[in-house]
């Protein structure tokens, strides 16, 4: 069902936490559907200095939360706000076709913090 | 895979090895078309005709009440539409329970569009259906009731004797009984599934539940009942279902039954103990674990449980790499995403249901794999409880 | 049984060692439900998928076009009805042909009752249909046109790509494409079974008319045409074959599609001068002796003839005695006592209908064997006719 | 599908032929429904001194047609007018219940033996 990839990240998943001075705090899901994700993002010079993620959910719903933040890890915010959806689950190889909508949300949770983050600094 | 704990045969059994001897000379030496008039014929319909005497001595029917089918679904399939569309022209009304298998349901809810009508009985919180919702849910319209004998999900075991009873009660004075059918496919082999103990009219089964081979199964049909055939063909099963019949599967199907009936004492004496040492581990991992569906009348192979704040699927990955394979739900619906309906129908919310763990014994455990789950759940439990963000918000 | 001379392929045959051998692992070893999460399950998806992908190479389709089913009866009652009610808001008529077999026949004689309209295209004296006939029976009520590919009784191959291209001109500015199916299950192995050459929308195999398993098929679902699942359950198949799949069932259906389309010019060469020498030397037999079905144009393994003032069953049974195993008319119809619809379609009058027999060839076979026949027949053949009171009369 | 018995007659058929003087002759079934069968009898004294049939029909059409020849072979007339397609069934160790009734003609046919030969003597 999943890929090896995807199982490596379920299994050793990188970057779960929490950050306590967290710069920006990004929520998706709802325990209805069954998958929710906190990602928190400290920056420093336009970069994603460090990002921790949790998350209740799926193989999937984990192993996205957990690549996606490799991928945007020291990237600059407007480097990481092109991540998508999409090329989240690329990165893992691909994913069953029923989890690419309900459990793939690592993207949005980044986009979420980084728009808490901007609209913490915008001054 | 070899040490593999498995802990789904609610989901399917492998087929056992005495049960596949009996099959195999009907793949390529006995093989003629039991229709046919030759000798080659004579000795394949010879094997039909005694599977369905030894599926008919198990649920205590005349071999002529037997009908072979592919499998549960199938047999669910049939007794509902048979009969809704047979007596079509007496009533339009169906009633069911809101705990029934997706083979019940969706296809109730399919006929529900083609414009019969259906009435879902509620259960309580142990996930059993009240005999007097089924008494109100009748109305002069009704033509079938269908509550299945075990649930699949929680394992809980439903008053079909009395039911039998009350539908037999109701028809005096009427001018048709209401036909009961039960789904048995997860009793086969645990509990007593004599037709006339428990007063139905229909009763399905499935034998890769009982250690039989996947694609076949039984529908018993009793006598003079009305039922139009939802597969029509060549006239096989005495016009109730047509095709070429699958021999080997029909003397495994029936083998494995035999088999399954004759050790049902010993089977009981084998899961139970390791199924209540199960629910008692699983349970003392501590807060946010809760057992589901009937803490005694439930099936003696099952556990069910759920667990607050984290995810059914994270919890029988994690199982999988410790050689423990489970399930989360009824197996069929794993791809979905929707929480458990049987899990909503006890009242639990959606958002616990999701966290929703089964596992089913079968005669290849024994208590050092129930000791080797209790000893890898907690860990797992733990590690995705510390990931879920739901317990630190 | 040694020295058993088969000739009823048309309706069994035993599945082939090499089928067999590949479906073994997939009862004990590989069991996992193919529904569930865990790495044992992985395995049974796989098998299952790969099976798909074979028999989509084999029809000319993608994987997911292809439902694997419990036979050509469970295909044939799945297309047709699955159509049915799925268009019902569109149309309520269905063509079909007046050769074809039992389940569809049937089937919509069944519908018909609940309300669907029937056309039933005639045949020529060869059984076959005309073109021109499916046009004209065509109204704008039509939703379904079910037309065999070869007839399992005479042999006769229908102009399916005549008709698939009949139909695709017909929708030519319609709201909708009246949909094709075809019953192929004798001519897997024997023709062409590519969907688009033919222009279908549907089409029914049944492994055990190809040395597969008994019990399992395929319906191909051109993507996109509606279609109700006549089989609901837990969203098996991409929701349009409900059931826990039959995995070695499926394994072996594809195993033997695949094996029957590499050898299938072997098998012509193989079949057609022992069909030809069959024909050439009953018919020789003398006065009263007539072949059915299309001289050139017929499966290349069938040969069926009637006889005068005989009944079919006593040649069987004498053949039987004899070492050989042939049929009379279909093989699920040989319990009953009607003479075949299908020679009465072609302009036989019932009384010599009744004296029908088919001899199907298979792999099995050889000229010796055709030759032993070739030697009671006449026997046989004189000794009925010296018994009858019509011979005398 | 048949008894041994049935299949004995079968393909031993007793006292198959005609009869040239016979003294009565019943013929039943029907070419359409693929059945038919003659009885011819030989009577002296009161008594069937000789039967013989002709059968066109299946397996247990010949079959009942033969042991019923032989059930009624040297019995009074009133005897053999006793004989009912359910003791020649039965004398066969039953038969398939599709064949019950028609294929199942002997003792038929030779009712109508019996009465061709009663009309024939009447004086
Ligand atoms: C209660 C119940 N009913 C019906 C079925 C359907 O049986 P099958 O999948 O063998 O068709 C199952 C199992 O899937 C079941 O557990
Ligand atoms: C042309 C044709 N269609 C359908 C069927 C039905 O197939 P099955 O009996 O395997 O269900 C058969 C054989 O019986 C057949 O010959």
């Amino acid at each position: 069902m999943y890929s090896d990839l995807v199982m490596d990240h379920f299994r050793n998943p990188r970057n779960v936490g929490t950050i306590e001075d967290a710069d920006g705090v990004g929520n998706v899901g709802n325990p209805v559907c069954g998958d929710v994700m906190q990602m928190m993002i400290k920056v420093k010079e336009n970069r994603i200095e460090d990002i921790k993620f949790q998350t209740m959910g799926c193989g999937a719903a984990i192993a996205t939360s957990s690549i996606s933040t490799e991928m945007v890890m020291g990237k600059t915010l407007d480097e990481a706000r092109e991540l998508s959806n999409k090329a989240v689950a690329e990165a893992l190889g691909g994913l069953p076709p029923a989890k690419m909508h309900c459990s793939n949300l690592a993207a949005d949770a980044i986009h979420l913090a980084l728009d808490d983050y901007k609209s913490k600094h915008k001054n | 895979m070899n040490n593999l704990v498995y802990l789904d045969h609610a989901a399917t059994t492998p087929v056992h090895p005495r049960v596949l001897e009996e099959m195999l000379p009907y793949f390529t030496e006995h093989y003629g078309n039991p229709s046919s008039v030759y000798s080659l014929a004579q000795e394949t319909r010879g094997a039909v005709e005694g599977a369905r005497q030894g599926v008919a001595d198990v649920v205590g029917a005349s071999p002529r009440d037997i009908v072979f089918t592919s499998g549960g679904t199938e047999s669910d399939n049939a007794a509902i539409r048979g009969v809704v569309w047979a007596l079509r022209k007496h009533g339009d009304h169906i009633v069911t329970s809101a705990v029934e298998h997706h083979a019940i349901i969706d296809t109730c809810h399919q006929l529900e569009k083609l414009g019969f009508k259906l009435t879902v009985v509620p259960v309580d919180s142990y996930g059993m259906v009240r005999v007097e919702d089924v008494e109100k849910a009748i109305t002069d319209k009704t033509v079938l009731v269908t509550i299945m004998m075990a649930n699949n999900e929680m394992g809980t075991i439903q008053p079909i004797a009395d039911i039998g009873a009350l539908l037999k009660e109701m028809s005096k004075g009427k001018p048709r009984k209401v036909l009961f059918h039960t789904d048995a496919v997860q009793a086969a082999g645990a509990l007593d599934i004599k037709v006339n103990k428990l007063g139905v009219d229909f009763l399905s089964l499935s034998a890769h539940k009982y250690y039989g081979p996947k694609g076949t199964g039984v529908l018993y049909i009793r006598r003079g009942v009305n039922f139009l055939p939802p597969q029509s063909g060549g006239g096989q099963e005495r016009n109730r279902r047509a095709g070429t019949e699958n021999v080997p599967g029909i003397v495994g199907c029936a083998a494995a039954l035999k088999l399954a009936d004759e050790k049902r004492e010993a089977y009981l004496k084998h899961c139970v103990p390791l199924r209540d040492r199960l629910i008692q581990g699983v349970l003392s991992i501590g807060e946010g674990v809760h057992l589901t569906g009937h803490p005694t009348d439930r099936l003696p192979n099952s556990a069910s449980f759920y667990f607050d704040n984290i995810e059914g699927e994270s919890i029988l990955l994690s199982l999988d790499f410790e050689g423990v394979a489970a399930s989360s739900g009824s197996a069929c619906t794993s791809a979905s995403l929707e929480p458990s309906h049987v899990l909503l129908a006890m009242g639990i919310p959606a958002e616990q249901a999701h966290g929703s763990l089964r596992l089913t014994l079968g005669w290849d455990n024994d208590e050092a794999q129930v000791d080797h789950v209790l000893g890898v759940l907690p860990g797992i439990v733990n590690r995705l409880k510390a990931m879920s963000p739901l317990v630190h918000q």
